[in-house]
């Protein structure tokens, strides 16, 4: 990581047009927005539930949404915020979920840790430290079998890496190279404990590749660079070249949760990661690039800021599920439930 | 109560468990090209360890008929990363014992993602799994269904005959909902029966009176039900007259046909291999006498595996057996 | 009934749970070298995520106490190697639903290599891990208590005070067997109480009667224990007069107390906040119905969750309260 | 594997001395024999048990036993007969435990799978396939915090390196710097699959190095090869230098269990192998070098002989467990399990 501030991929290269670039701001923005008020809502009590800041990361969400398809199927974790808006998740059915609220994607039954929605591809969500590589390599044979070029892809942090399910996961994509896109968040933490107190082993992509899959760290600070990456990886997944794990150099600029400490920070890796922060750089590179001019980016921003209000004061006003609802969808026939009783 | 229900209940063939279920896996593939299996040594020319997928690689394809690594996380997240892509997968987990290996998949996702999202997820996934005995020792021979009775949204069955191995994968396979099948080492390949070569459903939740009686009711399943047929049969010399039901599904409970029986012969005997100590016979007992505290003639007692691992010298009984089940009704009807 | 053994108990602090079981911890690890601590994020600063483990690593090293990977399998099974090592290890698993992850390493292998290396091998190791609630979803919200409780060679506790928290907690430590020790994240910080500041041990096996009573005995334990409290409050007022058992530890069971108290009230109630179908209840109900047949007035009633994943909307409310509960002994005094 | 049949390493090198030769030699015999006779009691249904044969290893279990001290702790698998009887664990209490009699080192209650002797530092033996890693980096921390120098092994399959346990355990070993010595006895089939249909990444060693730990491939039909590696790696281990992973190159020279169909072997591979046998092999080049004379040979192969005589005879003779060892070991305490039942 360099530390030029404002720093964002300058090297030649193949480009977004000017539309995904566009919306990968507007994604950038409106997780940066959604995110900080979730915090906020979680701080002041408001917001009953766990929530988990994805602040650092909106680089990369953003550059993912931008290069799957809405039938590419993604699998995210509980700190999910920038993936599902990048999906394409409606803001008000993500926000009314983190209440629990009847008009939340799930009902409200699922919660901020199990956002889902079918309908753009946003296919699972885990609480579970690394169990969503082997649901994603699950996905990656229906995807296989289907024959269609759909891609999965699956996002974890770079925690996940020393857990069974992963390395269970990778051996199977690998063995029947299955189009499974595997996406390492490597925000250097893993809830309190930084990365070198938990592996002796930080580099992820190398230990990925001894898999047999292709394997890449890129700047995940950088949308350009992530972009180019996934992109990249998407192609090759979706011609039929096997699975591809990719790390994403990052840094987590919010505490663990919404509400937890984060005073055990070193203060100058975290003011390092700070100068990186996804969305200001990209606006600064965006206009310096005379890609996009200021007077558009200022009108996302806006459109982004009024969305997110608009979805929080929506999420908080609608009211939660009804009680017969608590039977429902434990299986298909609610009759088998009510027996059980 | 229909105990079977055939499509086509003509043709029959002579066949074990282990070919049943066979026979209910090829049929499934044939007809619904979304089945597709996964697990340890599964393809050919092995076919499974205990045969039941053998030849189903060969006549199908090394796409639909994965053996896997070594990895019973991973074979059971893929299922449910299968069933949630749109297939209908069965995986093959070797031993009952190694589900701990794989509970956080069946137990945290397969049996939650339809509830947790809401109704958009189907987790129509089977697994499949076997209980050893002491042949193996310890770690081989555990009969978990309790766990996952105990665990809401996931299907829980366990076949005592080949036709009813047949009718109840058949019906898991294409069911909606996560399923567990537990299958017996003792009755995957003994007890031969004569079984429809066509297609045989039997709808979950329906448990069978495997031999009617008046004085006491046996419920039972699994591997416990021919002991129990035969305690039943000793019993019948001694002038008591058993009825004995096969419950076959854990979940869903056919507790109708349970609280009828029991309703008339006011006393009951749950028996099962599973450990008794907060086993599935406490669920059946405290459920019955919930419901006909006032007409019980003696308390529903239990008889179920001891509180022990499972020994590997036979000397060492762990596991109840036609004579502890006989010993406990004469105890309820005060012989 | 002793139910709690000072060895000095002038000295008091008040404590939450969390603290008590610090206090647990620093004790046991100042006296006995061999305990050793392992599991997420428990290392300062942040010393665990619950905090029950502060200051522990900047007072013993960090190779006394080990933040370790996110890996609970390698977690408890490190946690075996030591105990077999001659240690006396105490595991966090961060959430009781994780256990699910770790139950190849406590249920095949801690639980069972005394009786499989026939004596030899003493597994002195305690997992502690903590219920969660709601605020977090359906995979982190689990009691899986029963099946610990189903599975021979491990003993299962829940505390449901600061002090006893301590004492158990001690005591497991200083166990020769694999203990669980569930906490649940309400009773973690909330219920302050004097706690003695030095060692505090409970019997394991040892219920207590938390409040006497007459008509109903209503047996609880964990964070059932204060809405069955409250409970019964309320239904003093209405004349009904409840004694409530905290079990304490549910393997090994005290069964004397239990009886004992149905014995006199002839009713009973069991109350917890695991799902009840095939849960704990199921077990108590059924031995005191077959002990106590026909002196029973009414059946044992089970107040337990809901038969579904634990919904994340609070409108929905899978978990049981003290108005349920209420409920129950008011049907079962035919009030 | 080179194609020459009494190939044994004959580099130069460190050796053992006669007497470790000596006992290399009578552990491979004594395996090979005691192996032989269990497969053909378990074929005539005399032996109710899954025994797991260990042909084809025997050179890595003898040059093991000759490295470990016995304070030294071994974490083995149900294909453990190489392993015990490298240990030192008494041949009669391993035959009897076989047949789950009274006098078998566990009072015949654990079985073939489970054999194991703390007298000899025979610690653990699983039989769920990879659970044994976390188990000896537990061990490994034991030993670390008594500081003395002891070494944890532990031996596994190559199936076994595709699962979650393997993974955390090496992970958390190779972060620590644990005292242990990871044996991957590769024999190319997991059951009945063999190696290439179950990873994409068959070069074990490799991957092992990518947990930050020393990691090699050896020769495991070649007993010197076999010894010069693992004595090498136990005295790093013993002097503080962390885990090291050896990947032993072997194959099964039998079927998975003592009755299981083999016929699915490829006939050319196998015969191939078999030209590698470790003990026959072993006798041949020990007579060659001039190390141990034939008549020495000859004693040694006579008394394993009628040592493994003995033991079948006084394992299948020894009464069974009595019924009150039902309850016995449960507990620590037998009252506690009485009140449960
Ligand atoms: C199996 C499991 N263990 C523990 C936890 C508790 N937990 C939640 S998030 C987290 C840290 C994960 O770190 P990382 O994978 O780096 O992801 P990040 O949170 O940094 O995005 C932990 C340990 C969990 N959810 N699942
Ligand atoms: C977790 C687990 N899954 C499946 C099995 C069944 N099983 C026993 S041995 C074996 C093959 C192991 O292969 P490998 O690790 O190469 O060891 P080998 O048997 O070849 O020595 C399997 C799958 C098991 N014992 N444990
Ligand atoms: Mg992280
Ligand atoms: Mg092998």
């Amino acid at each position: 990581m360099t530390e030029t501030a404002h720093q964002v991929a300058t090297a030649a290269g193949t480009m977004p047009s000017v539309a995904d670039l566009e919306r990968m701001y507007w994604v950038m923005v409106t997780t940066t927005l959604a995110d900080s008020r979730a915090q906020q809502e979680a701080k002041a009590g408001k917001l009953q539930a766990a929530f988990y800041p994805v602040r650092g990361m909106e680089a990369v969400c953003a550059a993912l949404g931008a290069v799957l398809e809405p039938r590419d199927r993604l699998v995210s974790t509980y700190r999910n915020l920038g993936d599902v808006v990048a999906k394409g998740v409606p803001l008000k059915s993500i926000v009314a979920e983190l209440y629990g609220r009847v008009d939340g994607v799930s009902k409200g039954k699922g919660g901020p840790m199990h956002l889902q929605d079918d309908e753009v591809g946003m296919t699972a969500t885990t609480g579970v430290v690394g169990s969503g590589l082997p649901i994603a390599a699950g996905l990656g044979i229906a995807a296989q079998l289907d024959g269609d070029g759909k891609v999965v892809a699956v996002t974890f942090g770079d925690g996940a890496t020393s857990i069974g399910a992963y390395h269970e996961g990778m051996n199977m994509a690998a063995l029947w190279q299955l189009p499974v896109l595997f996406i390492c968040q490597n925000n250097r933490w893993a809830e309190h404990t930084p990365l070198a107190d938990y592996t002796a082993a930080p580099e992820f992509a190398q230990r990925a590749a001894s898999y047999g899959m292709t394997a890449r760290k890129v700047d995940g600070f950088d949308p350009i660079a992530s972009w180019r990456a996934l992109s990249e990886a998407v192609q090759a997944i979706r011609s039929g070249g096997g699975p591809v794990f990719l790390e994403f150099e990052t840094y987590r600029l919010t505490g663990h949760t919404g509400t937890a400490d984060y005073s055990y920070v070193p203060k100058d890796e975290l003011a390092r990661a700070m100068t990186r922060d996804p969305a200001p750089n990209f606006r600064t590179w965006l206009i310096d690039q005379g890609l996009v001019a200021a007077e558009r980016l200022d009108a996302i921003e806006q459109e982004a800021e009024s969305a997110v209000a608009e979805a929080f004061a929506f999420g908080a006003a609608r009211p939660q599920p009804d009680v017969d609802q608590l039977h429902e969808d434990v299986f298909a026939d609610k009759k088998l439930v009510l027996d059980l009783l | 109560m229909t105990t079977l229900q055939t499509a086509t209940a003509v043709e029959t063939e002579k066949m074990s468990a282990a070919v049943a279920m066979n026979s209910a896996l090829d049929l499934a593939m044939a007809k619904d090209d979304k089945v597709v299996l996964l697990g340890e040594d599964i393809a050919d020319p092995i076919g499974g360890v205990f045969k039941v997928t053998k030849g189903l690689s060969t006549k199908y394809g090394k796409g639909r008929v994965r053996a896997t690594p070594i990895a019973e996380q991973s074979i059971v997240g893929a299922a449910v990363g299968l069933a949630l892509g749109g297939y209908r997968p069965v995986a093959e987990i070797m031993f009952c014992d190694f589900l701990t290996l794989a509970s956080d998949q069946l137990v945290n996702h397969a049996a939650k993602l339809r509830y947790m999202s809401g109704g958009q997820s189907s987790v129509p996934l089977t697994v499949r799994t076997v209980v050893g005995n002491s042949r193996f020792g310890a770690q081989h021979a555990q009969s978990l269904e309790a766990w996952f009775m105990h665990t809401p949204g996931i299907k829980v069955v366990m076949a005592s005959t080949p036709t009813e191995a047949k009718g109840l994968l058949t019906s898991c396979v294409f069911d909606d909902d996560p399923c567990l099948f537990i299958e017996h080492i003792h009755l995957e390949y003994t007890n031969k029966e004569e079984v429809p070569t066509g297609e045989v459903t039997i709808p979950l939740g329906t448990a069978a009176i495997k031999r009617p009686g008046s004085d006491v009711t046996v419920i039972t399943y699994g591997p416990a039900v021919p002991w129990s047929l035969q305690a039943a049969e000793t019993l019948a010399e001694e002038g008591i007259s058993v009825e004995v039901i096969d419950l076959r599904t854990l979940v869903p409970l056919d507790l109708e046909t349970v609280l009828e029986s029991v309703g008339r012969t006011r006393r009951a005997v749950v028996a099962h291999e599973a450990t008794q100590f907060c086993g599935p016979g406490a669920e059946l007992a405290a459920r019955i006498t919930e419901e006909l505290f006032g007409e019980l003639e003696a308390p529903v007692t239990r008889v179920g595996a001891t509180y022990a691992p499972i020994p590997f010298a036979k000397s060492l009984r762990a596991i109840p057996d036609a004579d502890d089940l006989v010993d406990a009704v004469r105890r309820i009807t005060g012989q």
